[in-house]
């Protein structure tokens, strides 16, 4: 039941370190890493997302964009199924994640989150010190000698650019961060497990343009060997980092649904259906 | 901090409120020492924990003996009650079906309204016999402290379940999404977050535990001595009051008050140190 | 309905063992004299004693007689009740002498075996200091209260008789009619005769029974009015079955 | 993991070893107190000290007592709990003060609240043996349990009301009152249930304040007997009372049980009309 | 005392009604309604803001653009005097309001937030029903009319772009409103106030392109009625409404401090100092 891999020390530390930046959206191997097929999701009785069919590949950055409330957020939480904690929420259709059933009742859920994290628009911070919000995961995760740990805090604060600002007071508490660092710090905790999805709910949107650029260089640099499903309000930041994405758009005032999705330079360049051409070229950045 | 009229009015009565309070923990100190001066007035101080014993009708009045039992057995109590009544909370909160957990709840809610001297007959009737098999008299510090321990768990599980209760849904969906497990969850975010709700809880039952009279008068076995071990009968400060004060006169009900008064003194003592001890990081 | 104003009030407060037979004699006076509420409020024999000499209540309870120094204030016993040492019914000890009783409560017996009973430590229940049962019984043997090495100590009645059942090898006295009611309804616990002569009702009674103490009404000054009219209720042969309901004994008169 | 699996073993374990005594304990009292309930035993007066006879008046002062505490309390209670955690900084020495008095009035044991009340409100006051004496003396008993729980609930109300409040120029008392006090209403609750507990279950403090008299009170300057002091009297002072001290447990139970149903209620109520969650 | 106006009705109406979307950028009249004179901030002994001195003019939309952590949202907190929430927060210099030094600690200070409203970063709906959380602030000054009510939370819906969106669903729960709707009640329900000055914490970062759109125009919008200080790490949404710009940077990992201050065109295709000019260039929108 347990699909956590055993944690090495030698692979966490080898990727840890990360590669240099990558040239750009043309992509690696097309290999479906998450299959979804005719997803439908309801609250209570309002439907959010209605026959949604798309394949997540394997290292490449899936951008998914769309105006508010057409269910984005909705299906980031189906894949590492978040959905559990949502009651009278119901999901139907068929989720795939590495040839396994997602949607399994008996799948190690824990694992399965590992597996695929996620990175929210808000960030949350969990009210201890900044130290111990890194830490706590990786302790979960069975990974409890000390020196270990803190070179994988430096690690992962390096990496999203915290290191600098925060080193000499990591026992401080994480709430008194501003909330860009607040951020910053969530996708550090995010990284420190070393998952093989990242699902990232606007992650950026509460950066500053450094920082923004600081994560998005970071995102770019887990191309391959991670697999980016981001959901991005900014067109342009998909533009350059994706290399597929989706657009999804909200039919009748009713549930969200999947209107176009494919290579990221043909969605923004040639985009087959109009409201999808509507929507990259009217709105502004 | 300037306030509009309406918040000022409200900040008015709020502390005149929270004056009144303040007040009763004032009358009931002065009102103390009124009753107990006149052995006071007579006996210094240090007699009360040099004396041979406690004979207050001839005129010995050593109370530490009373003063370590009801640190004893308080400290008993809220070292079991802690885990436990945490436990219930989070078993409530975190663990139990929705049904199992209402059930759960109702059950603790119940456990504290019942008397103590129920409690205390209960166990003068049930626990002491079984203890006493292990080891005579059977009313004892242990039978105290676990009498205590059942009456103090209620208070304990119902504060920090109302804490847990108030830990933000964000808190619990992002321990989540990091592939917490339940137990990861609860110790390493929830627990902490409701951290000071949790020392308010424990810092009540403590002095529940402390102020216990009925209970643990039926159970501890009220021999003035040094326990030397759990099985051995003793009195907490409490206990001496409500035994000896119905039929005390003179001296000896004003030396019944100084050990009202020491009992006070504890608890302001045991604040204090709980004070140092848990001086709090707030994080907000 | 009577007018709220004719009604007078009666306090009495004190002793714990009167309480409930003031409570029942109140209730019956109430019943002969109408718009008279009689209120019986317990906290034992010495907050009747200062009650009664504050003017708090009209009238205290004591289980005890009067002190030397409580002398300015007037008694008067409405019943008697006996003190007998009780010990489990699985003890086969049948009797005890004075000076075996005395060793026990002093701790230089410590096992049943010495007085032929089983190999079992004895477990001395005693009562709480100031108590007018243990002053009686100190008195009786000739003790003092700290020569007494209890291992358990008790306030009121029933607690003795409890802690008696729930362990074989304990000895307590408690008061002879409440003792013999539970005894007679099967609770696991037997009276031992003093000096030969058994613990009854009937002994207190003819005061054949050597210890024995009164239960007294006490006042400040000489009873007027409606204390002296319920005094003199109190002591009258009208309330003997409510007496003897409580297992107490009413007084020869 | 395993340390996951071991928590779940070892908190189902616990719970069942806390609900395996209580449900004994209440099992003794519901064996041994079921056979003498019945709706005479509910009605009626007491009679021959509480051997036979019922429980009607000890009843309603019992109710009674506990509706002067918690009228007086809770709104004292709850005041200085806003006091402390809306109004005070957490570390100023008057919160400071405040809070250690408190933390002391809950460790004063319950009969030196009995002699503290006897002395002020019957005689100082001039109340007498009375309800109203034993219900004020409950409400200063109370009253640290109340304000620790209220301060906490409010002080576990997220900050972000409070400071988006302040921005639209809201006062805070319309804060407190609109979002803080409505997502503080779990611990609210939780520390009148406990409150209601507590002085249900007094014993020592009634006593010497509310009294020992059964009869059905005509004002709340009667003395009233409480449930809790009869089942003491019954069971410690009275031969041949352990059956209806069983029955008396039994139904100060059942109150509390319908009280604690009742308040649940109308809070879930309240609540949904609030909509706090989802 | 009291400084809040008596609500009339009319005012109300008349200025619900927004006029249309103005020119851009080149401004109106250089009155100076805040002064900002020396300001330094300190949280416990930590530095935040050091000698910041700066005008915000009536009328006009000023910009504040910086790294994560540079005092922006300090610097707003400063003006509607939310720093008085803020225990250990410590302010010093000058600052002054419509002539009235906002510092006084005799200001009334809720008129005052009245008059300055302010949106967050992160939304922060009332746990109350859609419409309540309109009604709430306007009822606590003193509007209760059910039918004035009604019209209000409609106008201030429809400006913000929500009314379509929620009409059917006023008595629900606001917190299942998407992120982005979310923000958008926040911005209506500071709107149904009718504030003087509206201080906007990156009131953007929150909402996609769309709505995004309709926030930003809604500002412009505000432009001449209302004075608008708005915190943006968006350059290109900065350039394009704010009539001036301030540049906030943190010196040395110490206090933040205001480097550069001027009309907006200057500040983005003049900057003076070299700092100002990294920054509006190097950064990505
Ligand atoms: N817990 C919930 N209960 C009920 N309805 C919900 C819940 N969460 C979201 N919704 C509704 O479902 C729809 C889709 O919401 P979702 O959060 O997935 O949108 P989104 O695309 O992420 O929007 P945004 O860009 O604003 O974050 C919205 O109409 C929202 O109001
Ligand atoms: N309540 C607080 N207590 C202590 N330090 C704080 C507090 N709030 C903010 N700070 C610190 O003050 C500095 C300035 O914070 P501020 O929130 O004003 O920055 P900001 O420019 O708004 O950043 P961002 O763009 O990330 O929102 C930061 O270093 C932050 O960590
Ligand atoms: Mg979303
Ligand atoms: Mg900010």
């Amino acid at each position: 039941m347990n699909e956590i891999e055993p944690v090495d020390k030698t692979r966490m530390n080898e990727s840890y370190t990360l590669g240099p930046l990558q040239a750009g959206p043309p992509c690696c191997d097309p290999e479906p890493l998450i299959r979804v097929d005719n997803l439908t999701l309801h609250y209570r009785k309002k439907p959010a997302l209605e026959n949604v069919s798309l394949d997540i590949y394997k290292g490449c950055i899936t951008a998914l964009i769309g105006p508010s409330g057409c269910g984005k957020t909705s299906f980031l939480s189906v894949l590492n199924r978040m959905t559990d904690m949502i009651p009278d929420c119901r999901v139907s259709g068929k989720v795939h994640f590495n040839g396994k059933d997602l949607r399994d009742p008996a799948l190690n859920v824990q694992g399965l989150r590992r597996d695929i994290g996620m990175i929210f628009q808000k960030p949350v911070p969990f009210p201890l010190s900044i130290r111990r919000n890194i830490e706590l995961p990786l302790r979960e995760h069975g990974i409890s000698k000390q020196a270990e740990l803190n070179d994988i805090t430096q690690l992962v604060l390096q990496d999203v650019g915290l290191w600098d600002e925060v080193k000499g007071r990591l026992e401080s508490s994480a709430l008194a961060l501003s909330g860009g660092q607040q951020q910053r710090l969530c996708i550090a905790r995010a990284l420190a497990l070393k998952p093989k999805v990242l699902l990232m709910d606007e992650p950026c949107s509460a950066l500053d343009p450094i920082s923004s650029g600081v994560v998005e260089d970071l995102i770019q640099r887990l191309r391959g060997k991670y697999t980016v499903v981001i959901v991005t309000h900014n067109l342009a930041q998909a533009r350059r980092i994706a290399n597929y994405a989706g657009f999804f758009w909200i039919k009748d005032q009713r549930a969200g649904c999947l209107i176009e999705f494919g290579q990221c330079k043909q969605i923004f360049e040639a985009p087959v259906h109009e409201l999808t051409a509507a929507y990259v070229s009217g709105s502004r950045g | 901090m300037s306030l509009s009229r309406a918040d000022r009015q409200l900040l008015a009565l709020l502390r005149g409120c929270a004056l009144l309070s303040a007040v009763i923990v004032l009358l009931i100190l002065l009102f103390l020492l009124r009753e107990s001066w006149p052995v006071l007035r007579q006996v210094p101080l240090l007699r009360f924990v040099t004396d041979a014993s406690w004979h207050p009708v001839d005129g010995l009045y050593q109370l530490t003996p009373m003063l370590s039992a009801t640190l004893y057995s308080t400290l008993g109590a809220v070292l079991l009650a802690t885990p436990l009544g945490i436990a219930s909370a989070v078993f409530s909160r975190y663990y139990a079906p929705p049904f199992l957990a209402g059930l759960y709840r109702r059950l603790i809610e119940l456990l504290a309204g019942i008397p103590s001297v129920v409690y205390g007959f209960w166990g003068l009737i049930t626990l002491a016999p079984l203890i006493g098999r292990l080891h005579p008299p059977g009313v004892s510090l242990l039978t105290g402290i676990l009498i205590l321990t059942l009456m103090i768990l209620p208070t304990v599980a119902l504060t920090v379940d109302a804490a847990l209760a108030a830990v933000p849904i964000a808190y619990v969906r992002g321990a989540a999404a990091l592939g917490l497990s339940r137990w990861g969850l609860i110790s390493g975010v929830a627990l902490p977050a409701a951290r000071s709700g949790i020392i308010a809880g424990i810092i009540l039952a403590a002095g529940r535990a402390i102020g216990e009279t009925m209970g643990v008068l039926m159970v501890a076995g009220n021999v003035v001595q040094q326990p030397l071990s759990l099985f051995d009968s003793v009195r907490t400060l409490t206990a001496n009051i409500a035994l000896e004060m119905a039929y005390a006169t003179g001296e000896h009900r004003a030396a019944l008050f100084v050990s009202g008064l020491a009992l006070m003194l504890m608890v302001l003592v045991l604040v204090g140190t709980a004070e140092l001890l848990f001086r709090e990081r707030r994080y907000d | 309905k009577s007018d709220e104003s004719e009604i007078e009030k009666l306090v009495l407060t004190g002793s714990s063992t009167i309480a409930p037979l003031a409570a029942e004699i109140g209730k019956r006076f109430e019943s002969l004299h109408r718009n008279v509420r009689v209120d019986v409020q317990t906290g034992g024999s010495s907050r009747g004693v200062s009650d009664a000499r504050a003017g708090l209540a009209d009238i205290g309870m004591a289980s005890r007689a009067l002190k030397d120094d409580e002398k300015d204030l007037l008694q008067f016993t409405v019943a008697l009740d006996g003190i007998s040492v009780i010990l489990n019914k699985a003890n086969p000890v049948e009797a005890l002498s004075k000076q075996q009783i005395i060793d026990i409560y002093t701790g230089k017996i410590t096992s049943w075996k010495q007085v032929g009973g089983n190999d079992a430590p004895i477990t001395v229940v005693n009562k709480a200091e100031g108590r007018s049962t243990l002053e009686l019984f100190l008195h009786h043997f000739g003790l003092k209260n700290t020569e007494v090495k209890p291992h358990v100590i008790i306030g009121d009645n029933q607690q003795g008789i409890k802690t008696v059942v729930g362990n074989p090898d304990a000895i307590g006295y408690v008061s002879v009619g409440t003792a013999e009611y539970e005894a007679s309804q099967g609770a696991a616990i037997k009276l031992l005769p003093l000096e030969g002569i058994a613990a009854s009702v009937e002994n207190v009674r003819n005061r054949s029974f050597p210890l024995s103490r009164p239960l007294n009404l006490v006042t400040r000054s000489e009873p007027v009015g409606l204390a002296k009219d319920f005094i003199e209720f109190a002591g009258s042969p009208q309330v003997n079955d409510l007496i003897e309901a409580q297992y107490f004994v009413p007084v020869p008169r | 993991m395993t340390k996951n699996v071991l928590a779940t073993g070892l908190i189902w374990l616990m719970a069942a070893l806390v609900s395996g005594v209580f449900v004994w304990l209440l099992s003794d009292i519901l064996i041994h107190g079921l056979p003498q309930l019945s709706w005479a035993f509910l009605a009626e007066a007491p009679e021959n000290s509480g051997r036979s006879g019922g429980i009607g008046p000890i009843i309603v002062s019992t109710l009674l007592i506990l509706l002067v505490a918690m009228v007086t309390a809770a709104p004292l209670g709850l005041a200085t709990a806003v006091l402390l955690s809306e109004f005070t900084r957490y570390d100023s020495i008057f919160g400071r003060l405040v809070r250690r008095s408190l933390d002391v009035l809950a460790g004063v044991p319950s009969i030196v609240f009995g002699l503290f009340g006897n002395a002020f409100f019957c005689i100082y006051l001039g109340l007498g043996f009375s309800i109203l004496s034993g219900g004020l003396t409950l409400a200063c008993m109370v009253l640290p349990i109340l304000i620790r729980t209220a301060e906490e609930g409010l002080q576990a109300a997220p900050n972000d009301y409070r400071l988006a409040a302040a921005a639209l120029g809201m006062p805070r008392s319309a804060a407190l009152v609109h979002l803080l006090l409505p997502s503080a209403a779990p611990a609210l609750l939780a520390g009148l249930m406990l409150g209601v507990g507590r002085a249900m279950a007094e014993t020592a403090a009634l006593i010497f304040t509310s009294g020992y008299v059964d009869r059905l009170p005509n004002s709340l300057l009667d003395s009233g007997r409480a449930l809790s002091v009869h089942i003491y009297d019954l069971s410690m002072n009275v031969a041949g009372g352990d059956a209806n001290a069983y029955s008396s447990a039994l139904v100060l139970i059942l109150l509390l049980f319908i009280i604690n149903t009742i308040a649940m209620s109308l809070a879930k109520q309240w609540l949904y009309r609030r909509v706090v969650s989802i």
